[in-house]
């Protein structure tokens, strides 16, 4: 079970409960190759994936120890973090939130401006609403998120909100390219990342190190592997997830970067940068989103990630250049 | 239990003894201050944080702090909620007087009416904004599908419950249906019917509410209390998030009292209830 | 002025009973009631408690069917059309004044308001409640309860008017000044009635014929004429013809109970 | 409305003669065909494609095809119903109790009563889920907070409406407290209670669904119908959606059946609305 | 065996009623009742439809709040402790039979199962019920109801009885056996009972003192004492006291009606 001060349990690897933020799929594939395959097992660690439905108070969870690990952006844990809900990033296994517009030709929309003035299907508690609200000009109409598909299809000027890594494959089934925009392109670029309470980071350095070097390793040997074990594995929680549907998402991770990043502008497999999150910080502050002081030294972990994952934190030794790092061997 | 004695006495002195003591607000307000204290109590004992549960004047803070944004919620919610409540009131009238016409109307629809009810609104919800289209419509749509059946059952429970002495009377004088539905059947109902009311009058701000998260529109300001009940609780504004709660149970308490009002003024001369002391 | 009515079936009967017998859940009640009532008689129904006279007359309304035999409504204009019943319980809709009360069969045949409520206010006045017009059903004593009963039979100039102990509950000087009203409005309207009292006084003062329904299954054990003719008054009751069929109902009433 | 005609008869023959006509099944199956009817014509005229709403058949060929998972996922939520309801059913009995019990006791708690059925599920849940845990216990709890409110409204309605008459009886034989409650007031609010029950059990399975999907673990033997409605619906499995809807509808009916059952056992030998042929 | 109590106002009174008032909505009922009741004694009350007598009773029950005076009880064990109620209307617990009906007083006050069926069967026996103890109050017919109701007033073994026209809707000869039943019990327990009637001979032969409500505001307007002795029995009703108090007491209540 989840642990406030994580035990050792009677095998000697302690038990941690990871949660994350939808039912089981493919978007956590590195997570579960990790336990599927011991790697965690392997770094010490007992781990319980749990999924994390459509619950709301996740990092509420986190933060009262209720769970030791979970699964969300940047920018909403700076936001949690300014209203004294002591979060710490850990790992980001996108570089790139997922998070979406998708919406049909009939639309009339190819840019994320051209969504000026239309009525698009969001969730309205969303921080990049009001960012593309304030920051970039954009009038929208906003009409929550059903979690549903039926309107998409009915109405051939429907616009809404999508993982770039599902919601397409069930429309493209259906006879129909969407047009989809990637909300990281506006300028407001999350990570999606794993973070636990600042009180476990404090007390668990050891475990955190090391469920940031496995869940890295399962990443990459997910990505790099045909995914066979895992995707047998979610079909099973999930049964659902067709093979295809979940080879289709796992092509769109590697084919969008979203996990590996664009190793020319500095990303890689886990990485975070410390002036991409500063300028989140910045955007955020502007937006008017942030309740009081967020310090990211104390909000990311960055000390008890492997060098050359955590770049341009000033509490560490600087990392001479992405490109040295890349061929770096801080990673196990 | 009740009082003995006087169960004859007129409501003005009944009044009267209400106003004189403790009654009217008194005893509300001292459950209120000892819950509150409690409140305090248990998060000082437990160190809950505010991000799990605010203390009182945090909420108060945080809702004279947003009171715009959820003013204009509230006023949103409330018309939903009013308009959802009227036509749950004049549906479940018609399918309560269609229920109790008949044994077959009974055992053909009610089936149906339950199938209705019992259908979860995330399945109902695509197609009713395919029809009515986002926003108000819906809303209320989905509010009546939220609050129309505790109407039904209570009025048609009371319709059936008619007392078999009366209903002979009606028959001797050979009423007609709708007579003996309108004047024996529906005001004997009149109890059940309230009762009904009262709990569809509790459900209706929720169901608004609800509907606003899956039906409502706005670009995130001018939009109801449900689509700030979602934004307060995607930004972690949890106090906020409670002085929204607060802000739907008002108008709850409005629909309530106003139903209260409505029950006692139309039962008070006859009805044990109501007539009693307590 | 008229006579009390011939006696033998005629065509012209009223109400005819052939046969009749109930049962509640396979426990006989009545059994084989043959009964022909003429328009105009009074027919009064005595007998012990529990034998079956609410029943009997409940079966006359159809607000019972019959297990056995039939109701039929003879060439008159009745055919359960004008018909009222008072109950043995006042049976008021505790929601309705007194005089709404009174008027509601008004109401149900459509009179307009205000001719019902010129009537209900008559007998209202008949029946000795014309201060208790607003009043709602509690308010009300158990006696003034059955008198408002009492009253609202009369708004709907019944054909065939169904008693059920209407006066039971009322002390006798009221009980006898509403039995001799109940004389005079007949002898006005004309209607024909079918009354259950435990009075045996009451019973030969008001009826024409007087039935005594015997212990269970009851069964129609003595039918007694009483040859007295209508009007008749308070001075009635001094006749000897009256004083004999009190006798003889007493007798015909004790033999059942036996 | 009600046949003219004998109230008295026993129920063993009303039953026959149900089993003999239309009575038990024959009106619903035949207004469920007209349904199914206007529906095809519906979709056929209208050419409603099946994303939008699917023909019953689709259904039925989804809802077989998805066996598997439907039933696991109605089993946990009918799990999660049966607990929810059977807690909604004592905690709303016992505070209805409390609310009779006294004037004050209604004029305190009532209010707070109301407070806490109003308060939109959404921003109590996260607390929920906080203090029991994600999963059945908080589920349950969730199903509480939705279905105990019809329940204390009836229940508190009944217990208040005993007779004038029978509370002097009561009190002359100086009945205590608990007494008159046993013995006067509860059996006097049955028929009330009755119908809170009624519409509590048709809200139990929307409840624990409504729970499962904001509180549920999801995934695998886990997963109650709260989630397969999210998946199916996140992937546009519109007839397996429908066919899910349609086994929450299947608990809700063995839940208002079962109460249906139970009112008429309990209360065929006095009450006239059970009492009386239709 | 037992003589009339003793008329004057004593220590010993089981009741005392000291001007006693009741007005409801502002309209007085009853004005400056005073009245003791000696243990043992009868009581009959009598007067008009509506003069309060069920007030006066409910009032002396404690049922109902007096707005003026007050309602003693003496030196006995009584203190409105042993008390029993047969009320106008049946007032039967629908959902009860009438075995246990009759045995609700005693449920109440907590005896063994065993114990209150017993006794309960024995009065519904006397009430001539013993065939339909485990009927439902909407089987029975009004007369049976009354009797059941007078039946669970007997099963607590009360110090003090009221009783509301008990046998209003009763045929006279049932009556007159539970009249005397009535006698015959109280001499066996010897309690004392304040009775409504609307029958002067049964207010006569039961009671060792009648009293006659006026009109309103209504106040006792006779009190009459009836110098029979107990026990009494259908032989008493022969005696020429008797036929003298009824000729009395009818002529009382004429007076007030006038
Ligand atoms: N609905 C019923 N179900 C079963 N038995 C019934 C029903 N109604 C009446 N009875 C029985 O039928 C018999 C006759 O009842 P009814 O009311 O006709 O008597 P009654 O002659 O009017 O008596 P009373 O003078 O006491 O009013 C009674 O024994 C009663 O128990
Ligand atoms: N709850 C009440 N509210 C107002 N008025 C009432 C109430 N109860 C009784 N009354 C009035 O008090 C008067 C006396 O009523 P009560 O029942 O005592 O009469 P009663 O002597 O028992 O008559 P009856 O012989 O008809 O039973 C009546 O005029 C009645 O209208
Ligand atoms: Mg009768
Ligand atoms: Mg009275």
């Amino acid at each position: 079970g989840p642990a406030d001060d994580a035990a050792p349990e009677a095998s000697g690897r302690t038990a941690v409960v990871l949660q994350t933020d939808w039912y089981p799929q493919p978007e956590h594939g590195g997570y579960y190759h990790a336990l599927l395959t011991g790697g965690y097992e392997r770094a010490g660690l007992d781990v319980e994936i749990r999924p994390g439905a459509n619950m709301t108070n996740i990092p509420q969870l986190v933060a009262t120890g209720r769970v030791d690990f979970a699964l969300g952006t940047s920018d909403n844990l700076l936001v949690a973090a300014s209203r004294g809900i002591p979060l710490v990033g850990v790992f980001p296994h996108f570089q790139h939130d997922p998070q979406c517009i998708m919406a049909r030709e009939g639309a009339g929309v190819d840019t994320l401006q051209s969504l000026d003035g239309k009525t698009v299907m969001m969730n309205p508690g969303l921080p990049h609403v009001r960012f593309l609200q304030r920051s970039l000009g954009i009038r929208l109409q906003l009409v929550p998120m059903d979690f549903s598909l039926t309107r998409f299809l009915s109405d051939p000027t429907f616009i809404q909100q999508c993982f770039v890594t599902s919601e397409p494959y069930y429309v493209g089934r259906q006879g129909i390219e969407p047009t989809v925009l990637r909300l990281s392109d506006s300028g407001f670029d999350s990570y999606r990342m794993a973070y636990a309470s600042a009180a476990f980071v404090a007390s668990n350095p050891d475990v955190v190190s090391a469920f940031i070097r496995a869940s890295r390793d399962g990443w990459e040997r997910y990505l790099g592997g045909d995914g066979a074990t895992v995707h047998e594995r979610l079909a099973e929680l999930n049964p659902q997830q067709t093979p295809d549907f979940m080879a289709w998402t796992k092509r769109a991770l590697v084919d969008y970067e979203l996990a590996q990043g664009d190793a020319e502008a500095g990303e890689m497999l886990g990485r975070f940068r410390h002036d991409r999150l500063e300028r989140q910080l910045a955007q955020l502050e502007a937006l008017d989103m942030l309740d009081g002081p967020v310090a990211l030294s104390d909000a990311f972990a960055a000390h008890l990630m492997p060098p050359t994952l955590a770049q341009g934190f000033p509490a560490l030794l600087p990392v001479a250049s992405a490109a040295e790092a890349d061929g770096g061997d801080g990673i196990p | 239990m009740t009082s003995l004695g006087d169960r004859g006495r007129g409501w003005t002195s009944a009044l009267k003894r209400h106003a004189a003591g403790w009654g009217v607000a008194g005893w509300p307000l001292l459950v209120g201050a000892l819950i509150t204290a409690s409140w305090y109590g248990g998060i000082v004992a437990f160190g809950i944080p505010e991000y799990q549960l605010p203390p009182p004047h945090r909420i108060v803070e945080a809702g004279l702090q947003e009171r715009e944004v959820l003013l204009t919620g509230a006023m949103q919610t409330a018309q939903a909620s009013l308009i959802g409540f009227l036509i749950s009131v004049a549906g479940g009238l018609v399918l309560s007087i269609l229920l109790a016409s008949s044994r077959w109307a009974y055992q053909g629809i009610y089936p149906y009416v339950l199938l209705l009810k019992m259908t979860p609104i995330i399945v109902v919800a695509p197609i009713v904004i395919l029809w009515a289209g986002q926003g108000l419509a819906s809303i209320t749509v989905i509010t009546f599908l939220v609050c129309f059946f505790p109407i039904v059952a209570n009025t048609t429970m009371g319709l059936r419950s008619a007392d078999a002495n009366l209903l002979d009377l009606f028959s001797v004088y050979k009423a007609k249906g709708w007579q003996q539905l309108l004047w024996l059947r529906a005001p004997g109902a009149l109890p059940y019917f309230m009762t009904g009311l009262r709990v569809a009058a509790a459900l209706t701000p929720i169901g608004a509410l609800y509907g606003d998260t899956v039906a409502g529109m706005g670009s995130g300001a001018d939009a109801g209390l449900g689509f700030v009940v979602l934004i307060f609780s995607a930004q972690f504004k949890v106090p906020a998030l409670f002085a929204a709660a607060f802000a739907a149970c008002v108008i709850g308490f409005l629909f309530v009292g106003f139903v209260n009002v409505f029950a006692w003024w139309v039962l008070h001369k006859w009805h044990d209830a109501y007539v009693a002391v307590d | 002025m008229v006579k009390a009515a011939p006696r033998k079936h005629s065509a012209g009967a009223l109400v005819r009973l052939v046969g009749l017998g109930k049962a509640f859940d396979g426990e006989v009640i009545l059994r084989d009631v043959s009964l022909t009532v003429e328009p105009g008689e009074l027919v009064g129904v005595i007998g012990p408690s529990g034998c079956g006279k609410t029943t009997l007359l409940k079966l006359v309304a159809g607000l019972v069917a019959p297990t056995e035999g039939k109701v039929e409504f003879g060439g008159g204009p009745t055919r359960r059309e004008s018909l009222s019943f008072v109950f043995q319980d006042a049976t008021l809709l505790p929601w309705l004044t007194v005089l709404d009360n009174v008027a509601l069969p008004l109401k149900i045949a459509g009179a307009p308001r205000r001719e019902r409520e010129a009537k209900a206010l008559t007998h209202i006045e008949r029946v000795g409640l014309a201060d208790a017009t607003r009043l709602y059903p509690r308010q009300l004593s158990g006696g003034m309860k059955m008198r408002v009963s009492v009253a609202r039979s009369m708004t709907v100039d019944p054909t065939l008017l169904l008693l059920d102990e209407p006066f039971g509950a009322l002390d006798e000087m009221t009980r006898d000044t509403l039995n001799e009203e109940l004389l005079r409005l007949r002898q006005a309207a004309r209607w024909t009635a079918l009354f259950v009292t435990h009075s045996v006084a009451e019973a030969v003062f008001l009826a024409s014929k007087v039935i005594v329904l015997g212990a269970r299954p009851s069964h129609i054990a003595h039918a007694i004429d009483v040859p007295l003719g209508y009007p008749r008054s308070s001075a009635t009751r001094e006749r000897s013809e009256y004083v004999e069929r009190v006798v003889t109902v007493t007798r015909a009433l004790h033999s059942v109970q036996e």
